[in-house]
């Protein structure tokens, strides 16, 4: 199954798809009759097939700029183009895994995870039990086969958060977008959930911008790092992570990674 | 006999397990107990009606006695006309709100999700939705006639409102991050209003539901005070007109049942789909 | 003779009452012509009524001192449990003050028999033209539901006829503001009438409450001679009556421009309470099924002004 | 002049920048635009009626010209009594109004928490609601009299209902993890109700207030068929049977009006609480 | 304002006032027609201003445990009991910081801060600008001074997360109950808000029961350690952290807490 999207993925037209390309952008929040501006001037360019991790302070703007390329904010300025195309509005060829689970809480956990798959209509539609075969692998994936007819309401904290990384993995989109999608989650969990998310990765060269709080994880899951600031006068800034796949997070080189980005974050 | 002496004295002294001989007298009770939690209310209201009607506490010829309408509840089903009134009206009220129902749910799902067509929309049925179907009679039958086209339009008139207005309540309730969370993963619009903002906006829909299958019923009073010569709205303001009292309280009470099991209905049909929340309805 | 003189006049009383739209009854006038000032008696008009049952309804929660209401919809009361007393025949019927039955003039239906199937429209079922209807048949030798009737208000009974949504417009004595500007508007002739079918009968009676009359036999009884006197002076006056009449219209806030087609109340002389005026309604609710045989017992539910000044 | 041509020229050029003398024009046009868009279908509707009434489309005695409606108007408002009628029915649906709202909102934020409060009074308020006011003249009129009483809880009596169900409706659907959020602070019942369960019930409470708003005008026409002269509903089915078809309809449009400024001003005031919403009321 | 508080804390009687006590509490929860055991026989005694951090994997029952001691959920069998008195309900003497923000949409950021101090009543009756003062004053130690007018749906999920900790301190109640209360927080923000923790557990002597996913967080506040199994046949482990305060996160012996921690739940 994820072989034969592999193949349909990789028969595209190579030159854009799944490349992003942000320029100029700003974007400033009006509260409480105060202007916040939250993103202000910011270039990145991300490579199809790219994993960028953001990580900043709470607040800096990492959910908005996940918002942003989502296409469910819209700019102040600036240009944001996926795939070559310019963003305004959502499209299928992006999945977002909220900061929040966002299940629906009148379908059992197995609808939520074929959510997106059920949606499909056309010539990429997808028949009902194939859409339920894809959403159990997911599910198996994330550990929870068992819950498969729960609800949302009878699940912890992390099990929801993890229906939702199966309902955005189901869809296989070219780009995934992840708002600390492992925020909630146990140590051993959160482990086995990044290699499968690697693994995922690199099967279906999808092209992955994820935030996170948690450094070890940037440093193990992105080709570069862009550290958001929290006061706006200073620049946003971008670290290549050059370290062989799988990584060992006990290499030192790993470790000095780390540190670099604590040291950005003005610790250590 | 002695056995279940032994036994009740154990349930007597652990006072938690239940034995064969004791559960039937004791659910028994409970189920009674559960009885008059409910309709202990409704019970009490109509044997003070009872009372009240036998001891001339109020007059008797506009509260009669219980058993005068039963009597005339009888002889209408059976001799007179109630049987086939029932038929009709349920005809009517069915027709309208299945219309109601028709239009006003997708309107308002409609006009709660897209702003435009609520602005262009509202005002007009606003002015509508203030005008009574019993001021508007020369115009309906001016342009319906005082066949069944008048009747029930009368009806679908008056029940439209309360589910357009609870439906769109109901849309711009649901959780917009749900909606959002659609989008992203590429809804179609109708798809959205299929999956996310229909389910979101059942409760309020529900509420919707039973107010207009109410209004539906309460309506054939109203509607049926025109061309007509039969239904229970006609029997109603006709037993009235004649001072058949027992007969007029035998019709205003089967249309009272009617609302109840339609209420009742809709209230079981709701609990069947919205089984996924814990909130009891 | 029997009627009072204002030396008699000890009980002045204020009778609170509720008028039908486009009718007025005797005591109305009565009060216009100044029947009423010598005995201290006034009437007090509490707002319209919907129909005359729910004066009945007023009448015996005691909103009101009077009621008024056809005969069948008063014996029903008196049977449900009301002790109410007749008072008067507030209208009637008679040549000239009649329910008429109206079709289009390009109409096929020419007589009773050619009613069969159609549609009539009647003020409501189960009194008057209903029972003038059937007893139609019955004379005609048809059965009684040889037609559909359909209850049709007042206000829409033109529209309804001119617009062929009924064949026949019923139009009851005491609507004849309808009637006229029926005819008035042209194209319509008659088929009917009830007092065709009925004779001279009353339509409807004005009620006390019993425990009133006892307890105010005088103004009760001055109160109905007052009103038999109006009525009389309206039959032999017709013209000033139909003046009086649109004023009466005016001050309530009708169109006292329909006065013109008033044509009277239809009683006899003195306005009395004849045996058959009841007791073709007793016999025909009893068939019915509606009154019970026996329940009303006729000579117990009049007031009798006479006994009344007897009791003093 | 030629300076403004110049400017003009701007505008043409970046077609973004406004200058001063274009300005008022072109936010003239969009305003236009705006009220077209929202205004434009009731508009169509009147001019409709108009031409269809003076073209003898349809029955012009029953659809009169709407300038025969507003001359009637002109007349009952200054000679007529129409002003006084306003007065006296608008008391008459605020009082009703007013004890409806008292009643029903404190009654459905206790029904909507208390389960058992809410089974045992269920089926005796659902027979209630079943239970047509108009068919219940004889009764009202029994036991409150002909006076001002028996109107306003006739009014009442219509009115309490959607506001009921409304509230009931809306407090289910709080979300119930704020409510244990509450309590878990420490929050009494009635702080519980006080700013967790009325704020979150709100939305659905003011779709209440609105069908409850319209309803005590629409009842208006009904209460004021008995016993009445004087009143707006009492205008209409005078001016009905009495072939005052102009006046009838200014009435209506009268009592129409008011049932409209009734809910805008409940939208007002829904927008000033709900003003932490961002969803578009 | 915090000194007060804390005297009056003192001089009350000390045998049980702050103390927990669990003993053989079970709990299952039935969903979709099977039963899922999530706590069996447990049975831990908390001390007076202890700190009992809670660690588990997903779905092992953290969030369900700290709900039966706020008394949100009943428990099948066993015994709770909180300052001497069995757990039947709720109780103001103790607050919860839930695992979601649970903020009151409508009332703004100061106002969901002082909501806790505003529903005491009668002698515990806080004064409404006193309240506001407290409220203001947590604002302020959660860093978010600058918003306390704006409303929820204005805030960043770490914004929001900070004001429902706020929310709980400034009730300053005698059982803290924290359920992964700096999740969506950055590396540096989360450091802070440990210290600050640390700080008002110390100074007002609040016995506290936290849950995280994040070891090294759990070492650092904890007195005990718990750690629920995720298979209900193997017993939950207590591990005592016997480090002084203030206490270096650097340290040879912290280090080897931490591993003894994820050895614990299998890694290493
Ligand atoms: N209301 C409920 N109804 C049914 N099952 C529930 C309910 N609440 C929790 N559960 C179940 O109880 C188990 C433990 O849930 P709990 O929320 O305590 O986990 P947790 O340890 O807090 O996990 P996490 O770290 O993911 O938040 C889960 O399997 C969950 O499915
Ligand atoms: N809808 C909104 N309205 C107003 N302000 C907003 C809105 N969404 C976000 N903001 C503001 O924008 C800023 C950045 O928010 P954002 O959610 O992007 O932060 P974040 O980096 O994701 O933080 P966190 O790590 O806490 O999730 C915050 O100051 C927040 O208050
Ligand atoms: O309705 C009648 O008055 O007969
Ligand atoms: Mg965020
Ligand atoms: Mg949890």
């Amino acid at each position: 199954m994820t072989a034969a999207a592999l193949s349909a993925n990789g028969s595209s037209p190579a030159s854009t798809r799944g490349e992003v390309s942000i320029r100029d952008l700003s974007k400033s929040f009006r509260i409480a009759g105060r202007d916040f501006p939250v993103i202000r001037n910011l270039n990145v360019a991300i490579g199809a097939g790219e994993s960028l991790v953001i990580v900043g302070a709470s607040g800096s703007g990492k959910t908005t700029l996940l918002r942003i390329l989502a296409g469910l904010e819209t700019a102040d300025a600036g240009d944001v183009r996926v795939s070559g195309r310019q963003v305004s509005g959502v499209g299928a060829e992006r999945a977002m895994i909220f900061q929040e689970p966002r299940l629906l809480p009148w379908v059992n956990v197995l609808g939520n995870v074929a959510f997106g798959l059920e949606l499909r209509q056309g010539a990429r539609k997808v028949p009902r039990r194939e859409a339920e075969a894809q959403a159990r692998h997911y599910l198996s994936l994330v550990g929870l086969t068992d819950f498969a007819d729960a609800f949302p309401r009878q699940l912890s904290g992390g099990m929801a958060q993890r229906v939702g990384i199966a309902r955005a993995l189901a869809v296989q989109p070219e780009i995934l977008l992840l708002d600390e999608p492992f925020g909630a989650l146990d140590a051993m969990t959160r482990i086995t959930m990044q290699n499968e998310l690697t693994r995922i990765w690199h099967e279906e060269q999808v092209t992955m911008v994820l935030v996170t709080h948690d450094l070890e994880e940037a440093v193990y899951l992105a080709d570069r790092v862009l550290v958001l600031p929290k006061e706006k006068h200073r620049a946003p800034r971008l670290l290549d992570i050059d370290l062989p796949r799988p990584r060992d997070r006990s290499s030192p080189a790993f470790t000095r990674y780390r540190e670099a980005l604590l040291q950005e974050f003005g610790l250590h | 006999m002695s056995v279940q002496d032994v036994n009740s004295t154990v349930v007597a002294l652990n006072g938690e397990e239940e034995t064969g001989g004791q559960k039937p007298l004791q659910s028994l009770l409970e189920g009674a107990g559960r009885f008059l939690s409910r309709y202990g209310l409704l019970i009490g209201f109509l044997l003070l009606w009872h009372v009240a009607s036998i001891q001339r506490w109020v007059n008797p010829s506009v509260f009669p006695p219980l058993d005068d309408i039963a009597a005339a509840f009888w002889r209408g089903m059976t001799q007179g006309s109630l049987l086939a009134d029932l038929g009709i009206s349920l005809q009517r009220s069915g027709i309208a709100f299945v219309a109601a129902v028709a239009v006003a749910v997708p309107l308002g799902l409609f006009m709660g999700q897209i702003r435009a067509v609520e602005r262009a929309l509202d005002p007009i049925l606003q002015l509508f939705r203030q005008t009574s179907a019993l001021a508007l009679y020369p115009v309906f039958i001016l342009l319906l006639g005082l066949g069944e086209l008048s009747k029930v339009f009368v009806i679908f008139w008056a029940t439209i409102f309360p589910l357009l207005l609870s439906t769109i309540g109901g849309v711009k309730e649901v959780d917009p991050k749900l909606v959002e969370m659609a989008r992203v993963y590429g809804a179609s619009r109708l798809q959205v209003f299929r999956r996310v903002v229909l389910p979101g906006a059942l409760p309020s829909i529900f509420v919707g539901l039973r107010l207009s299958a109410t209004m539906a019923l309460l309506m054939l009073i109203a509607s049926e005070m025109i061309g007509a010569n039969q239904g229970l709205g006609f029997q109603v303001m006709n037993a009235q007109f004649n001072f058949q009292i027992p007969l007029m309280f035998s019709a205003i009470f089967l249309l009272a049942a009617l609302g109840l099991a339609a209420n009742y209905t809709i209230v079981l049909l709701q609990r069947r789909l919205c089984r996924w929340s814990n909130a009891p309805v | 003779g029997t009627s009072a003189s204002p030396a008699d006049a000890s009980d002045p009383y204020t009778f609170r009452f509720l008028p039908n739209r486009g009718s007025v009854s005797p005591h109305e006038l009565a009060e216009v012509l100044g029947y009423y000032e010598p005995y201290g008696i006034k009437l007090e008009n509490k707002g319209f009524a919907g129909g005359g049952p729910e004066t009945l309804f007023a009448l015996a929660g005691g909103s009101i001192d009077l009621g008024s209401a056809a005969t069948s919809a008063v014996l029903n009361s008196i049977a449900g449990g009301n002790d109410f007393l007749i008072a008067y025949p507030s209208n009637g019927i008679k040549k000239g003050v009649e329910s008429v039955f109206y079709v289009l003039e390009d109409s096929p239906i020419k007589t009773i028999e050619d009613l069969k199937g159609k549609t009539i429209s009647v003020n409501t079922l189960g009194a008057h033209l209903d029972y003038t209807i059937r007893e139609a048949f019955h004379q005609k030798g048809l059965p009684p539901k040889s037609a559909k009737l359909v209850v049709v208000p007042g206000p829409q009974l033109e529209q309804t006829l001119r617009a062929k949504q009924v064949d026949v417009a019923g139009i009851g004595y005491w609507q004849t503001t309808f009637g006229g500007q029926l005819e008035a508007n042209g194209g319509v002739r008659p088929i009917f009438t009830d007092t065709d079918v009925l004779g001279e009968l009353a339509g409807g009676f004005v009620v006390f409450r019993r425990d009133f009359a006892e307890a105010h036999p005088k103004a009760a009884r001055y109160f109905v001679e007052g009103a038999a006197r109006a009525a009389d002076w309206a039959r032999e006056n017709p013209e000033e009556a139909r003046k009086v009449v649109g004023k009466l219209l005016d001050s309530r806030g009708e169109d006292g421009g329909l006065a013109k087609f008033w044509l009277g109340f239809g009683l006899q002389p003195g306005a009395p309470i004849t045996d058959r005026d009841v007791g073709f309604w007793v016999e025909a609710l009893s068939r019915e099924g509606t009154l019970p045989a026996g329940k009303i017992n006729v000579s117990g539910i009049i007031f009798r002004p006479a006994s009344a000044k007897a009791g003093n």
